[in-house]
């Protein structure tokens, strides 16, 4: 547990800032909270301040880190996830003067004292669809979510989406992990793998949390190919993870701290291609010594990029499975 | 094609290490201890595995040392149960916990992550004819175990224990001994399952990635009455019943209702099964 | 003045002190303070700022501690905690939804209809046994599931908030939820299980049922052969056994944040941390309402001294592993019927 | 005081054995000879300490002083297998056998002929085959022990012990469970084995089979040695002197009761082991059940006590039907129960004494308003204890701490108090010694007299001819033949029960 080492490094010399991030599950191998933790760390450092990160595992330990959060009333908690959208409007209500920043998602009602932070994965997906669309010699690709949720089908409807636009005949399929431990059961994620590659599906979008290390050996195993997400998963299945839906939530942290002390709380920032909080490794510097299978593939970037620009310009509209 | 290789060979992969497991938790059953710590034992050999075969870059060393971690681990059953006659329900439930926590306690001693831990250079189990070695290993001992336990002097006496520990012990047969061996081999065996989930169906540790094959297992060792090839054919169902939800998906069946699935599927057996016994064992009763 | 000496001696407080002591050394080894350990799990859990939380925790662990201890008490084991637990809280937030009820009327009768979900699915898995021979530690383990699943399809589809990202129902009316104590998470629902308690030891004290449930349990045949009859018990048993977890979840639904969210009942494992109290306690009432007072202080207090110390909340579920073990091998209740059962 | 013939080798020798167990010192300096070829009987009432001086010779427990020589050796046994091994064999009076295998796999059950490791199934059936064949043990090497009846089971005992070459053969109360018949048939084949060279040693509380087949008999008392007498030369009174302490009257037959109005009546009962049995019985008066254990009458009890299922027929309890009534129902309209198993039914031996006297009070004299005042339970067992001699430190013990005859006292005296019309009692005295003997007699005749109707089922003939007023045999589920009192010796009743009786009607 880093974080909290570096909380008992304060003391004397903080004389600046303190932040409380609230995670929703443990950190672990969890890509987006440990960029999470490097966002907070990063605000701790611009600011000279102190941070601490409480891990929880389910819902009575959430509520149990928000109350102690709000008890230590830092400058900022910041909470990540869906989840914690009742608990914040709680607690908003009752601390009015402590400031409190949400990313990926936001309370229904505005408050003054909550800053948001939401992204746009769905654009990013979209793009690996099409990557996707472009690579599949079989015209067929799916995906595999954690579970049957609307955040997770933001990571398997728009990559049918992608898909279908740039080669409207592919087919695809979508299937969630489930069962009694849905993120941790990667060889359950692997076997809903092979039975998309036993369609003949060749091109999987990678949503399973901790399962897709199961998704990436099924694909390799098949010669298939997978697309990562959060962050650069290339180098964990070289040959086999062709693109990853980066999602910056290290920036969305660092930005959205200096928002909410900034006094511009009470407003929610949308994070997408244009922002820069959504992208692919691939259209990233550094594709090159990514490991990532996209590099060998620059005419698809090509037109993946030329897609980028027309959803940035706003000419082109990515449904969002979550706003239903 | 719904029913394929493909939806037999999924099922296969899926059996393998309940099979191990439900073996282990039959062994002792006829032994006359209820094993219901078998997915503690697993995922302690999940991590045993996964440890060596990093630290040794040998994926049979892995299978060793699960092995032998798990039947180490199993002796708290062994000792609790059968020595100290403590509850053997309370023990395997506090195992299935301790394992949990020392797992995910170990994970961040030993490599300093949490969740999971996974690295391209950890060595998996080779697959030979699309199945690890292990899965030869785990069919290999159904065979074995059906015949130690109905032919072989070993297992007359396991049964014996199983059923009359003091008519045993009278006739110089030690039922703790043969109580503490169904424990050890359950444990070496869940231990396989475990090295067989970690480093055969996938190559990484997560926290308790047994997700409940443990249970799963116990599970299978009542529907099979602790017999081996009774226990192999309610893994192998419940293995087909998964196998079959992940196809139903791809017919737009909601996740939630191939979730369930294999458990409704395997109480619907356990219906058929004891009704069928039932109406055999009525008139046979009445003899005696 | 002898109970308080036996006490001292008992393998209860031996299994705690061992516990401790195992746990201290694991601290000593992995280079954090044993001292500052434990002293941060006691203040976190007990200090002004944990007992709220180690209070709202013992609500829902002692519900369903009781509940399992209630078959367990005549020896039968309710593995489907989970399932009753789940749709005894959908039932409760269907009720609080959709009851043109002033909102006290509605919170009891969401109250009732989350015990009465969890009751008829309890008494299913008794069916399953006494009509089928299913064993009722199998048959309550498999129908759990189905459920668990059930009221996921139903919180994702047909009663979803709209628009929400979250697989949960809409939020409960204003006015319909359990009073709190203060600002704090405690609500009246804490006065229920202390209720559900009190009752549970005079029944197992000083009634005839209770009587009659104690010595099915040392003895079933026994209890069978003056006329207690076994199938109708194990009905009984479990339909409340079953109330009480859904009331549990019910509790769960009519609390913050007022809504069912998939999965929030089940995710923390009281079901286990539950069974597991009322298995150490051999199911006696009092020794029930100790075990789950003590493994709320072990998860609160351990949560709190992840916050502040280095040291991972992984070690108090180590600990309580340890205890449990250690109490295991030195205690037994009746459980001979199960034996007999599982040996099928 | 050693009248043993000194000419024969002593084959089993027991000097200053001392056994001490928590607060009870069960064996104190026991001396015992059994010499080869003899029937040696040992007898004392129930804790004289028996069973405990058979087990320390066995090797189950281990002497706190003494010593052991086998054929004139000094031996310790760590364990049963040592004792087998010198040439020990022992049957339990609960038999030690495994119900869902075959008689073949019991008897060779951890001395097994093998192939290659495994079980040699077809040796081990010759095996059997030829033992039952030398040693007139006939039975079927592949039935399921668990489907035989008990005399067969315990020539399976037997069977097992010759397999192990046992010169020297123990039983525990081997015939408590047997009719004289098969009881006979057993000192048979006893006998054979020792005219072979082998030696009997005998458990047992029963003076006629001592008297007509052992050689020599031992008495304990209280752990001690009370006397060694040469069977030709004693008496039973002088046995039974020996054993109580006192003298007592043997063999007592109780005055005829006064029948009065119908209590129970039983018309063409059908159960799955009980076939049309029809029977009446009346208040004050005691009907007796003989029968050959198997033959029905513990299902004909289950089903009268509502623990059975009755597919045919009709059962009147003081004029109502109860055929279909739950357990409850026929408690509640006047019917008391002792059950054969004390340990398994009757009781259950964690619970308290208390709790265990409370069992069907509970919801009648103790209860009010389902209401069961811990008070009232303890007032309730204080009060049955003393009045039924019930030896317990106090009523808060497990009833696991009471020794077998208390046990049973503590259950009848519970079933007895219910005080109700119809009271149905089964083996009431099984392994219990002389002396409570006749207080569980005493007690029933006293029911009677009181105006009670009592069913007895017993396997114990003296006892079915000293208590009842009527006397019916079972064969097969049947009904097969009904004496009054004094209307047959042991010998018709014995043969009856074999099924070789022509049915006897009497007039109720
Ligand atoms: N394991 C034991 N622990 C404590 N006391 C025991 C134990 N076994 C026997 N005893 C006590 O030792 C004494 C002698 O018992 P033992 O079994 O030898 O009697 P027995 O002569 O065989 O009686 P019975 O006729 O009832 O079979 C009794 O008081 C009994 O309660
Ligand atoms: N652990 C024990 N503690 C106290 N008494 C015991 C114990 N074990 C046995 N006894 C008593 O010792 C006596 C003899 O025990 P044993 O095992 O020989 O029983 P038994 O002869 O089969 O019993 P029964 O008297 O019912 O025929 C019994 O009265 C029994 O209650
Ligand atoms: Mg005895
Ligand atoms: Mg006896």
């Amino acid at each position: 547990n880093a974080a909290a080492k570096d909380s008992s490094s304060e003391g004397a010399k903080s004389s600046g800032k303190s932040f409380t991030l609230v995670t929703p599950d443990a950190v672990g191998q969890n890509e987006f909270l440990k960029l999470a933790v490097d966002g907070v760390k990063a605000a701790a450092k611009a600011h000279d301040g102190t941070q601490k990160v409480y891990e929880s595992s389910d819902t009575a330990s959430q509520q149990q880190n928000v109350q102690a959060a709000v008890e230590a009333k830092p400058d900022v908690i910041v909470l990540v996830g869906f989840e914690f959208a009742d608990l914040v409007a709680q607690q908003a209500k009752a601390h009015a003067d402590q400031q409190f920043l949400m990313i990926d998602a936001c309370t229904t009602k505005t408050f003054k004292n909550v800053g948001c932070a939401v992204f746009r994965e769905h654009e990013g997906v979209y793009l690996a669809g099409a990557e996707a669309g472009l690579l599949s010699k079989s015209g067929k690709v799916g995906a595999v979510d954690v579970l049957d949720t609307p955040q997770f089908r933001r990571y398997s409807d728009p990559f049918a989406a992608g898909a279908r636009k740039v080669a409207a005949k592919t087919s695809t399929s979508t299937r969630f992990v489930g069962g009694q431990s849905p993120f941790d059961d990667s060889a359950r994620a692997k076997e809903q793998a092979n039975s998309l590659l036993s369609k003949g599906t060749d091109q999987i979008m990678a949503a399973a949390a901790a399962g897709n290390y199961g998704v990436f050996e099924a694909a390799k195993a098949k010669g298939a190919f997978a697309y990562g997400v959060d962050v650069n998963q290339c180098v964990s299945s070289p040959g086999t993870v062709v693109d990853n839906v980066i999602k910056r939530t290290d920036v969305a942290v660092e930005k959205g701290i200096d928002q909410v002390l900034g006094g511009k709380a009470g407003t929610t920032v949308s994070y997408g291609l244009k922002e820069g909080g959504i992208s692919l490794t691939g259209l990233e510097a550094g594709v090159d010594s990514s490991k990532c299978v996209i590099a060998q593939h620059k005419d698809v970037l090509t037109k993946v990029k030329a897609l980028r620009d027309q959803i940035v310009a706003g000419e082109l509209k990515v449904d969002d499975p979550a706003a239903s | 094609m719904f029913f394929d290789s493909d939806l037999l060979m999924s099922a296969l992969r899926a059996l393998t290490p309940i099979l191990l497991a439900a073996l282990g938790g039959a062994l002792c059953e006829r032994a006359g201890v209820f094993n219901i710590g078998l997915e503690g034992m697993m995922l302690m050999g999940c991590f045993t595995a996964v440890t060596t075969s990093w630290f040794t870059g040998s994926p049979w060393l892995g299978v060793l040392a699960a092995a032998l971690a798990a039947a180490a681990y199993s002796l708290i059953l062994a000792v609790g149960a059968v020595t100290l006659r403590g509850d053997a329900v309370v023990l395997g439930i506090a195992m299935n916990l301790l394992a949990v926590g020392l797992t995910s306690f170990l994970l961040r001693t030993v490599f300093g992550v949490q969740g999971t831990f996974d690295d391209p250079s950890l060595a998996g189990l080779p697959l030979v004819g699309g199945f690890s070695p292990l899965a030869y290993l785990a069919w290999a001992a159904v065979a074995v175990a059906t015949l130690v336990l109905s032919r072989h002097v070993w297992g007359l006496r396991l049964r014996g224990v199983g059923e009359a520990p003091q008519a045993a012990a009278t006739l110089g047969v030690s039922p703790a001994k043969y109580q503490y061996a169904a424990v050890l081999v359950s444990g070496v065996l869940c231990g396989l399952a475990g090295a067989q989930l970690a480093l055969g169906n996938v190559t990484l540790f997560s926290e308790n990635m047994t997700a409940g094959r443990g249970w799963i297992a116990v599970v299978a060792v009542m529907l099979g009455r602790a017999l081996p090839l009774g226990v192999l054919l309610a893994a192998l169902l419940f293995g087909l019943a998964e196998a079959a939800g992940f196809r139903l998906q791809g017919l737009g069946l909601p996740q939630q209702a191939t979730d369930a699935a294999p458990y409704v599927v395997t109480l619907g057996a356990l219906f058929l099964t004891t009704a069928r016994r039932r109406r055999r064992t009525t008139p046979a009763g009445a003899v005696s | 003045m002898n109970r308080i000496a036996g006490a001292l001696r008992s393998p209860v407080t031996f299994s705690v002190l061992a516990g401790v002591l195992i746990g201290a050394l694991f601290l000593v080894g992995t280079g954090a303070d044993p001292f500052t350990a434990y002293g941060a799990v006691l203040s976190g859990s007990l200090g002004a700022d944990g007992i709220g939380s180690t209070l709202t925790t013992v609500t829902s662990v002692l519900g369903l501690a009781l509940a399992l201890a209630i078959p367990l008490r005549a020896g039968l084991i309710n593995l489907g905690g989970d399932g009753q637990l789940v749709l005894g809280g959908m039932a409760a937030a269907v009720t609080g939804l959709y009851t043109p009820l002033p909102a006290p009327l509605t919170v009891l009768l969401a109250l009732l209809a989350g015990m009465a979900a969890g009751a008829g699915y309890a008494a299913l898995a008794a069916l399953c046994e006494n009509h089928f021979g299913v064993p009722l530690l199998v048959s309550s383990l498999l129908l759990s599931y189905p459920a668990s699943s059930l009221a996921s399809y139903l919180a994702r589809y047909p009663l979803k908030e709209p628009g929400s990202s979250l697989p949960q129902t809409r939020q409960l009316p204003d006015g319909v939820a359990l009073p709190a104590f203060g600002s704090s998470t405690v609500t009246v629902g804490l006065l229920l299980v202390a209720l559900a308690a009190a009752t549970y030891w005079f029944t197992d004290r000083r009634t005839a049922i209770g009587y009659e449930i104690r010595m099915t349990g040392l003895n079933s045949r026994f209890a069978a052969y003056a006329g207690v009859e076994r199938g109708g018990l194990t009905l009984r048993l479990m339909a409340t056994s079953g109330a009480l977890a859904g009331l549990v979840g019910a509790i769960g639904v009519l609390s913050f944040p007022y809504r069912f969210l998939d999965g929030a009942l089940t995710a923390p494992g009281y079901t286990w941390t539950g069974l597991t109290a009322a298995l150490l306690a051999g199911a006696a009432p009092l020794g029930t309402v100790l075990a789950s007072f003590f493994f709320a202080v072990l998860q609160v207090g351990g949560l709190s001294m992840e916050r502040t110390t280095e040291v991972p909340r992984e070690l108090t579920q180590v600990l309580q592993a340890i205890v449990i073990v250690f109490l295991a091998a030195r205690l037994r209740f009746p459980r001979g019927r199960l034996r007999k059962k599982a040996a099928v | 005081m050693t009248p043993q013939r000194a000419d024969a080798e002593v084959a089993v020798e027991l000097r200053g054995i001392t056994k001490r167990f928590p607060g009870t010192l069960a064996n104190d300096a026991v001396d015992l000879t059994v010499r080869r070829g003899e029937i040696h009987a040992l007898m004392g009432e129930n804790g004289a300490g028996k069973s405990t001086l058979m087990s320390v010779l066995y090797g189950m427990e281990r002497p706190d002083a003494g010593e052991i020589r086998i054929d004139g050796r000094t031996v310790t046994f760590a364990d049963p297998g040592a004792a087998m091994a010198a040439g020990l064999g022992m049957v339990h009076q609960s038999f030690k056998l495994f119900d869902s295998l075959t008689v073949a796999e019991n008897v060779v059950f951890a001395a097994e002929p093998r192939r290659f490791g495994l079980v040699d199934r077809a040796a081990a059936r010759r095996r059997v085959r030829e033992l039952a064949a030398e040693h007139g043990l006939a039975v079927d090497p592949d039935a399921r022990v668990g489907d035989l009846p008990v005399g067969l089971r315990q020539r399976v005992e037997i069977l097992k012990l010759l397999h192990r070459g046992a010169r020297t053969l123990i039983l525990d109360e081997p015939t408590a469970v047997l009719t004289p018949a098969e009881a006979d048939a057993l000192f048979t084949v006893l006998k054979s084995l020792t005219a072979q060279g082998r030696t009997v040693i005998l458990v047992t509380h029963k003076l006629r089979e001592v008297l007509e087949g052992s050689d020599n008999v031992t008495v304990l008392r209280d752990g001690r040695v009370v006397a060694r007498l040469r069977t030709a030369e004693t008496t039973a009174d002088e046995i039974a002197a020996a054993m109580t302490g006192r003298a007592v009257e043997l063999d007592r037959v109780h005055a005829p009761g006064t029948p009065g109005d119908v209590v129970l009546d039983v018309e063409d009962l059908t159960t799955d082991a009980v076939r049309e049995v029809g029977l009446t019985v009346r208040a004050g008066e005691i009907v007796g059940i003989a029968g050959v254990a198997g033959n029905g009458q513990s299902e004909l009890i289950e089903a009268l006590a509502g623990l059975r299922r009755v597919t045919a027929g009709r059962v009147t309890l003081r004029g109502r039907d109860i055929t279909h009534a739950s357990a409850t129902e026929r408690r509640a309209r006047g019917l008391a129960y002792v059950p054969e198993d004390r340990h398994a039914v009757g009781t259950a031996p964690a619970a308290s004494v208390a709790d265990n006297l409370a069992m069907g009070h509970h919801r009648r004299s103790l209860s009010s308003h389902g209401l069961l005042p811990p008070a009232a339970v303890r007032a309730h067992a204080r009060r049955l204890v003393e009045r039924f001699g019930v030896k317990a430190a106090t009523p808060e013990v497990p009833a696991s701490a009471l020794s077998g005859g208390n046990l049973q006292k503590l259950l009848i005296g519970r079933e007895l108090a219910h005080e109700a019309p119809l009271l149905l009692v089964e083996q009431p005295t099984r392994g219990v010694d002389i002396g409570a003997i006749q207080n569980i007699h005493d007690e029933l005749i006293a029911y009677r007299d009181a105006g009670h109707a009592v069913l007895l089922v017993s396997a114990e003939l003296s006892e079915i001819r000293g208590l009842a007023d009527r006397v019916l045999v079972m064969y097969e589920g049947r009904v097969t033949a009904t004496y009054p009192k004094d209307g047959a010796d042991e010998r018709t009743l014995g043969l009856a029960m074999a099924g070789g009786a022509a049915p006897v009607e009497v007039g109720d």
